[in-house]
């Protein structure tokens, strides 16, 4: 005879909601790298969420009786396979999927999240088009407009003031480029760039670049590759001498990598050991240690997206547009301070941190510096396309 | 114009500082069989490289058929008619000696390039009359189906033969075609090139052994030094002096 | 059709027969696939692995046919992703011209491409054509004008695609577009290969100079099978894209086409079964060996065993030596090696 | 007249970091044929030691004392992964050009990945001896230190391999057997261990590359080794193929086209000046660079 | 050319007065599938020329390459009493085996002094054996081997073989591709050399056999079929034609 639908199961019946009693458990998919090149950031995340599900829940793992079943899949940063994850979850009914270190995993896999109608939560992935992508795409993180607001925040009054970014000619550099124009020159700075290619192996003719046009402020955005020649560089050549340097503060093992820059660069972070204190925070780095872990950037990241499965869970085991309902003006306490996610567009307002690095034995630890209050970083809205 | 199909003209080559051919002319017309002969070093394979276009001279020019090709590829002197062997042999070692032969029916094919225009299956035996015809000419029908590298030297010899034939050539270059080739086999390869010479294809073979280049040559043209030192019957030029000399020495 | 010609189609027949026919396959191979071979996780990784095995067919046109060493095939996979994704969002084209559009520039950039890095051979050749891909890598990274989307890539404007193509409960029609795909790399191949063409490629490969005194124009079939190996490698870019929902960076790179050539020696250079087999393999070994380190078995080996066996490329790496040593001929060359001496004994 | 000064020496610096990653690329292509992707691991293998080194030995020793040390010690290892890859890896496959370039293809993806699992992805800090980190003032222009023992390793690299090649029994015999080695065993000449030699020769090369960008970036990672790699390939292929003269000359321009294009071009000319270096030396001298049939 | 009598060289001992220096015993070759030697026997005297004949293909190459091991084989060959069929080629040479391949394979990227120097780092072309033998290659000495003709290759290949000092010397068609002029001097380069080491040499030349030659061995289909003085085979015109499809007069005829 013919065949039924393509895809369809053997006998009709939808997955995930089989026996109709409340205590169905409800499914969450993480797909996040669990290999490759982002495999550390992706790790925080994971040991984050696992400390954030134990607070959420009590320690019950349960929430209205229906126990959360988290699957987990590998991406390796590689957005094909996050596709192919995301697809397969939720093919198999999972409604909630959550994780993306990287933002093209993010940026890949929140169409599809729209596309079928699921709760998608991007975790570390910072671009700031995450935000706003569509009506069922959530983050947990902060975003690049964010840091660059911190750092604007160190000038005091920019005005008249001359700001430079250095950043690699890269769509993660031109978006801090962007952001940065955007913030400080919308107060009135003028914001010039330099935009190293992904290819130069020595920053030097940058360097030199920077130290003839003496900014006032110099915003570093850096990932990844070479940042430990770049600094060195940046140093050898005397930018440190004539200008304020700003950067954001990534991972732990990557304090080291300022060498002698280290002490005289001004950081801003997302969220760091010791930045904050309050229960969320504490339970945090219970929950960490519990697993051999201590808190780090984003552990937050992992810790706030349990929060907020729970929270959507609560309000409904299986409707997501209730789930998204319930979330749109959210604000809870989470690791950093109160979280408010904005309903316009989904932007997760928080307080960001400055910082500096101090020597502390043979190791170097971040000493806070301000908290900045959500609202003065908070990014403009971008309604939904 | 002569009737020259293929001839140099005032043929010179420097490399390296040194001039290894010095205007050399020489003609070679339709069912004529020219030997090419002289020292080692002499300048013969260097000489058939400029007239194949493998190499450029220095000065002179090259004619094929009355058209100066001095400027043409091999490619181009290949699919106007020009086929040529080289010294040391060099086939499709991977393939069968009808496949070979096959290939080379193909390469001078006249018909534009069409990549999707099937042509015969490559392995099958009857890939085509021309093929078998070939390898009948050059006395291999029989080899058609073994690999190229595990034909007996005199065959591998004749195999390149074939596939020099394939183009149906109007002229055709042989360097030492019976280098290494046994006695035995050196009888059936004269045959077998006396028998293009007969079919009204101009040959001009560079050749160290003398019976075969005497008993083949309609006019043999010795160099020494990159020079023309004579040219003429294979009679006239055996018993030059200078030839003799330079060139022959002492019979074995 | 004669009666010779209907045997060697038969298997393909049936393959793609079957293959065909999966999406209405509700039952489960427990470790093979996630899920139902029918649900959309199974059809998304079939459908990768398809295209990536079509891909893979297309560099064999140039790596097993005509013996070129290229390491810039990632070059014109990306060229036709990316044309398509752009030409769908930047320039609001319909599907049918933006693919035309995407077709047709990637082969004129062969052209040129190819045109210029065959200058070289041998070795050569591979640098430089690895040296045009880094080039088109590099650019794609910087996002110029916001178009490629940099390192975090381009999805697709869903609303220029037909419905069909987008959602999870569509998967079988993605799958049976990659499977589309293939046929129609497969079937272009072995035209190819059956050509005039096909025969001067192989000549060229078995022995380049003597090729070219036989009167075969060396340079342009060089030209021709990069042309040709970089359209099916457009087109199954343009698929990619579709299937993938977007286009990313990572098919831009050196490692991606260094993945080809794998895939290709993997299965059997020179062999269209071969080509598509170890595409097939590769892509599926590659999204699920990360299983291995959660496997039962592995839990038995120290940490560091169990972090170097997570990491697919090293198991990926060491299978790919032990194929070079012990099958040059690839799976496909074993595999008939296996039928033969069965039949002898 | 002060940043040109800084640019062209950095620029000469880079280009000795080319030369050192390329030098034992070039020797092993134009002595062997084999186009050894695993180079990039080697690399990664030669600042690994460096770095493993440098931890393990007592940290009252001054960080140049323990650099040297780690030279030496990367030295070796280099040379002894060279051996072990071309005794295990590429002797059986002989003659066999394209599966030695596929199997070192295997070993260069098996290897990172390796290390990734073992050591992670994320670079990790190495130490350096102060005066490296220093600069000098010359023609008011602050060099880098570093620069300048890059250059000198880097010429005395290039010499002592040119003296090897052409005046030295060894160096006659390597360029013999690269046109064939049968022959040179039928004249009563070892030639296994002669190539032996050569890798090993060349795994010690790429291993001080690694462990010097390892000191120049700061860091050692996994992807290290890759990312200069690409380069070193540019270099031999615009130096001739296996020349060394030619390769010297062509990390020199390599290093030195990309400082200037990104100090006085555009942005975005610099970045793609390397790969514009290379089509143009392509179409102006095409038989310069005729490779060797693969 | 014309008829000549065997001009062997009378101070030459005649072959039974020593042992063999090399002797080949039951040498079986396979290439993959083919059986090219199928259980070769002989020995090659301790003085003189031994000519190994046979039609083209039939194993002449393989037999000399297996003997220094460059073919895969089994069997047994003792050099001087000394078995080396187990030793790998470098060994084989220096244990006093001297080989002049087929295809001359002189090194064509090195100059000609280079490709001597090889051999022996002392003695390049200003050896006096090569000044005297081959007086063309001393002033190429600067020349890249690859760039000569090919009988000045020739010349380089044997030359190379001469500097050290062999018990045997393998030959495989030195005059192939030469001049005829050039065939006579290596033919008496070759008389010269036997007249202190022995030579196995693979020949299709048949008059230069006669004139060199002591003692013949002719193979066909990959076994020895026959053995014997080398006057006695050429004179033999039926012997010839049946050994080697050709009749000695045809041959000889200039
Ligand atoms: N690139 C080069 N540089 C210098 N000399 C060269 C070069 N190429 C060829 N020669 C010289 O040119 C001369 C002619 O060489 P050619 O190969 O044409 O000789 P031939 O007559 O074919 O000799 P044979 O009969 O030995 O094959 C030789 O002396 C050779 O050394
Ligand atoms: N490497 C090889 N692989 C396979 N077969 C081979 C190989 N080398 C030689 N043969 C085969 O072995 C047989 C004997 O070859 P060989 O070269 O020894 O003959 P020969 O007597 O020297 O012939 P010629 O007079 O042509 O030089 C030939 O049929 C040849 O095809
Ligand atoms: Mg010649
Ligand atoms: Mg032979």
């Amino acid at each position: 005879g013919t065949p039924g639908e393509p895809g369809a199961p053997a006998e009709q019946g939808t997955p995930g909601a089989g026996g109709g009693t409340s205590a169905a458990p409800v499914k969450v998919g993480l797909v996040y790298s669990k290999s490759g090149p982002l495999a550390t950031y992706g790790e925080q995340y994971r040991q984050g969420f696992e400390a954030g599900l134990g607070y959420a829940t009590q320690g019950t793992g349960e929430v209205n009786g229906h126990k959360v079943e988290i699957t987990e899949q590998d991406d390796a940063g590689d957005p094909a396979k996050a596709v192919a994850a995301a697809t397969d979850l939720i093919g198999q009914g999972n409604q909630i999927i959550a994780g993306s270190t990287s933002s093209g995993v993010a940026l890949q896999v929140a169409p599809i999240a729209n596309d079928n109608k699921v709760l998608f939560i991007s975790g570390p992935a910072a671009a700031d088009a995450v935000t706003g992508a569509n009506k069922y795409t959530f983050r947990s993180g902060r975003q690049t407009y964010q840091d660059v607001a911190t750092a604007g925040s160190m000038l005091g009054d920019v005005s008249g003031k001359k700001v430079t970014v250095l950043a690699q000619d890269s769509a993660f550099g031109k978006a801090n480029v962007a952001a940065v124009t955007a913030v400080l020159g919308g107060k009135g700075a003028t914001v010039d760039s330099v935009e190293v290619p992904a290819a130069a192996t020595d920053v030097t003719p940058f360097a030199t670049k920077i130290k003839g046009a003496s900014p006032d402020l110099l915003f570093v955005a850096w990932a990844g590759a070479n940042a430990a020649s770049m600094w060195s560089t940046l140093e050898q050549q005397g930018v440190f001498e004539s200008t304020k340097v700003v950067t954001g503060l990534d991972i732990k093992p990557t304090h080291a990598i300022f060498g002698k820059a280290s002490t005289q660069i001004n950081f801003l972070s997302h969220f760091f050991d010791g930045a904050a204190d309050n229960a969320a925070y504490q339970a945090l780095e219970k929950g960490l240690s519990d697993q051999g872990a201590t808190v780090d950037l984003f552990t937050n990241d992992g810790f706030v997206a349990a929060q907020m499965i729970v929270h959507a869970i609560e309000a409904s085991d299986t409707d997501v547009d209730a789930m998204v309902a319930a979330l749109e003006g959210w604000s809870f306490e989470g690791p950093k301070g109160q979280i408010q996610i904005r309903p316009e567009d989904h932007a997760v307002l928080q307080p960001m941190f400055t910082a500096t690095l101090k020597q502390e034995g043979s190791t170097i630890v971040p000493v806070l510096g301000e908290t900045l209050d959500a609202a003065t970083v908070a990014p403009p809205v971008t309604p939904f396309k | 114009m002569t009737a020259a199909v293929i001839s140099g003209r005032a043929i010179g080559w420097r490399v390296g500082g040194a001039q290894i051919l010095d205007d050399v002319t020489l003609d070679v017309g339709a069912g004529e069989l020219l030997g090419i002969i002289g020292p080692n070093g002499a300048g013969k394979s260097s000489l058939v490289n400029i007239l194949s276009g493998v190499t450029r001279p220095t000065t002179g020019t090259v004619h094929l058929a009355g058209d100066d090709v001095t400027r043409r590829s091999a490619t181009r002197r290949a699919r106007l008619g020009l086929s040529r062997s080289f010294q040391t042999s060099a086939l499709f070692d991977g393939l069968t000696a009808g496949e070979n032969v096959h290939l080379a029916v193909q390469a001078s094919g006249s018909a534009p390039f069409s990549p999707f225009r099937t042509a015969r299956p490559r392995r099958t035996p009857d890939a085509g009359e021309g093929v078998e015809a070939l390898l009948h000419r050059v006395r291999i029908r029989g080899r058609g189906a073994t690999l190229a590298r595990d034909l007996s030297h005199g065959d591998r010899r004749k195999l390149e033969l074939a596939m020099a034939l394939a183009s149906n050539p109007k002229a055709l270059l042989l360097d030492e075609p019976m280098a290494g080739v046994s006695a035995e086999d050196v009888d059936g390869l004269t045959e077998i090139i006396g028998e293009v010479r007969d079919s009204g294809v101009a040959v001009a073979m560079v050749e160290h052994h003398m019976h075969v280049v005497l008993g083949l040559a309609d006019r043999v043209a010795v160099l020494h030094h990159g020079q023309l030192l004579a040219t003429g019957s294979p009679r006239a030029v055996t018993h030059d002096e200078r030839v003799q000399q330079a060139y022959l020495g002492e019979a074995l | 059709m004669r009666p010779a010609s209907l045997v060697k189609v038969l298997p393909a027949a049936l393959v793609v027969a079957v293959l065909v026919y999966l999406p209405y396959l509700p039952i489960e191979l427990p470790g093979v696939l996630p899920g139902r071979v029918n649900g959309p996780g199974s059809l998304q990784l079939l459908a990768t692995c398809l295209v990536i095995a079509g891909v893979a067919l297309s560099y064999d046109v140039l790596f097993g046919r005509t013996g070129l060493l290229s390491f810039g095939h990632a070059l014109f996979v990306a060229a036709g992703s990316y044309l398509l994704t752009i030409s769908l969002a930047d320039w609001s084209l319909p599907l049918p011209v933006a693919i035309v559009v995407s077709l047709a520039t990637t082969t004129l950039l062969a052209l040129v491409v190819g045109g210029i890095a065959l200058r070289v051979s041998g070795i050569a050749f591979a640098m430089v054509t690895l040296a045009f891909a880094q080039a088109a890598s590099i650019i794609v990274m910087r996002n110029p004008g916001g178009v490629t989307g940099g390192e975090e890539g381009k999805s697709l404007n869903r609303s220029a695609v037909p419905d069909l193509l987008v959602g999870v409960a569509h998967a079988p029609y993605r799958y049976w577009l990659a499977l589309g795909f293939v046929v129609v790399s497969f079937v272009a191949v072995t035209l190819l290969v059956r050509s005039r063409a096909g025969h001067a490629m192989a000549a060229i490969r078995e022995n380049e100079a003597r090729a070219a005194v036989l009167g075969f124009d060396t340079y342009r079939v060089k030209l021709l099978a990069i042309v040709v190996g970089a359209f099916l490698g457009g087109l199954g870019g343009v698929v990619h894209a579709l299937v993938l929902g977007g286009s990313s960076p990572h098919v831009t790179t050196t490692e991606f086409t260094l993945a080809l050539l794998i895939m290709v020696v993997l299965g059997g250079a020179g062999s269209t079964w071969g080509a598509l087999l170890g595409g097939f393999l590769y892509t599926y070994a590659d999204a699920r060996l990360v299983e291995l380190s959660g496997a039962g078995f592995a839990d038995a080996l120290p940490d560091v065993a169990q972090q170097v066996l997570a990491e697919p490329l090293f198991v990926l790496g060491l299978f790919f030596i032990v194929i070079v040593y012990f099958a040059p001929a690839g799976l496909t060359g074993l595999g008939g090696r296996l039928v033969r001496r069965g039949r002898a004994t | 007249m002060t940043d040109f000064v800084l640019i062209m020496v950095t620029g000469v610096g880079l280009g000795a970091l080319y030369f050192l990653a390329a030098s034992g690329l070039s020797i092993i292509y134009g002595l062997m044929g084999v186009l050894n992707f695993a180079h990039g691991a080697f690399m990664m293998a030669g600042s690994y030691a460096g770095w493993l080194t440098m931890g393990a030995l007592p940290g009252s020793w001054s960080v140049a004392t323990r650099l040297l040390v780690a030279v030496v010690v990367a030295l070796a290892v280099g040379a002894v992964i060279g051996l072990l890859v071309e005794v295990v890896l590429i002797r059986p496959l002989y003659r066999h050009h394209i599966q030695q370039v596929l199997v070192t293809v295997g070993l260069a993806l098996a290897s990172v990945a390796a290390a990734q699992g073992i050591w992670g992805a994320d670079p990790r800090t190495v130490e350096k001896p102060e005066w490296m980190g220093g600069t000098t003032l010359v023609l008011g222009a602050r060099l880098p230190n570093d620069r300048f023992l890059f250059i000198l390793v880097a010429v005395a690299v290039f010499l002592g391999l040119l003296a090897l090649l052409h005046y030295t029994r060894l160096g006659l015999i390597i360029r013999a057997g690269v046109e064939n080695r049968t022959m040179v065993e039928a004249l009563g000449i070892n030639v296994h261990r002669t190539f032996t030699v050569v890798f090993a020769l060349g795994g010690a090369a790429a291993a001080l590359a690694g462990l010097l960008y390892s000191q120049y970036a700061g860091t050692v990672s996994p992807a290290q080794g890759g990312s200069l790699l690409i380069y070193a390939f540019i270099v031999v292929v615009i130096g001739g193929m296996g020349s060394l003269v030619g390769t010297a000359v062509a990390a020199v321009a390599v290093g030195l086209v990309q400082q200037l294009a990104n100090f006085y071009a555009a942005s975005g000319v610099g970045d793609l000046s390397v790969v514009l270096l290379l089509a143009l030396v392509l179409l102006l001298r095409p038989t310069s660079l005729k490779g060797a049939p693969a | 050319m014309t008829e000549q009598p065997t001009a062997r060289d009378p101070r030459s001992p005649s072959p039974s007065e020593v042992g063999p220096v090399l002797t080949v015993a039951d040498l079986h070759v396979r290439y993959g599938g083919s059986h090219v030697l199928q259980g070769v026997s002989f020995d090659v005297p301790a003085t003189g020329v031994t000519a190994l004949l046979g039609r083209n293909g039939v194993g002449k190459t393989t037999t000399l390459k297996a003997i220094i091991g460059l073919a895969p084989r089994s069997g047994r060959i003792v050099l001087r009493g000394k078995e080396i069929q187990d030793e790998p080629t470098p060994r084989i040479i220096r244990a006093g085996i001297g080989y002049v391949p087929e295809d001359r394979e002189v090194f064509g990227g090195l100059t000609v002094d280079e490709n001597l120097r090889l051999v022996d780092p002392d003695l390049g072309v200003d050896a006096p054996i090569v000044g005297r033998l081959f007086p063309d290659l001393v002033a190429r000495g600067k020349q890249r081997a690859g760039t000569l003709s090919g009988g000045q290759q020739q010349m380089v290949s044997l030359a190379r073989v001469l500097l050290r000092t062999t018990s045997v010397l393998l030959v495989d068609e030195p005059t192939k591709g030469l001049a005829p002029k050039l065939v006579t001097e290596v033919a008496d380069v070759l008389a010269e050399v036997a007249r202190t080491t022995p030579i196995l040499l693979v020949e299709q030349n048949l008059p230069l056999v006669r004139r060199i030659a002591d003692t013949v061995v002719v193979l066909d289909a990959g076994q020895v079929v026959h053995r014997g003085g080398a006057a006695e085979l050429v004179a033999d015109a039926d012997l010839t034609r049946e050994l080697l499809g050709v009749s000695m007069r045809r041959e000889g005829v200039a």
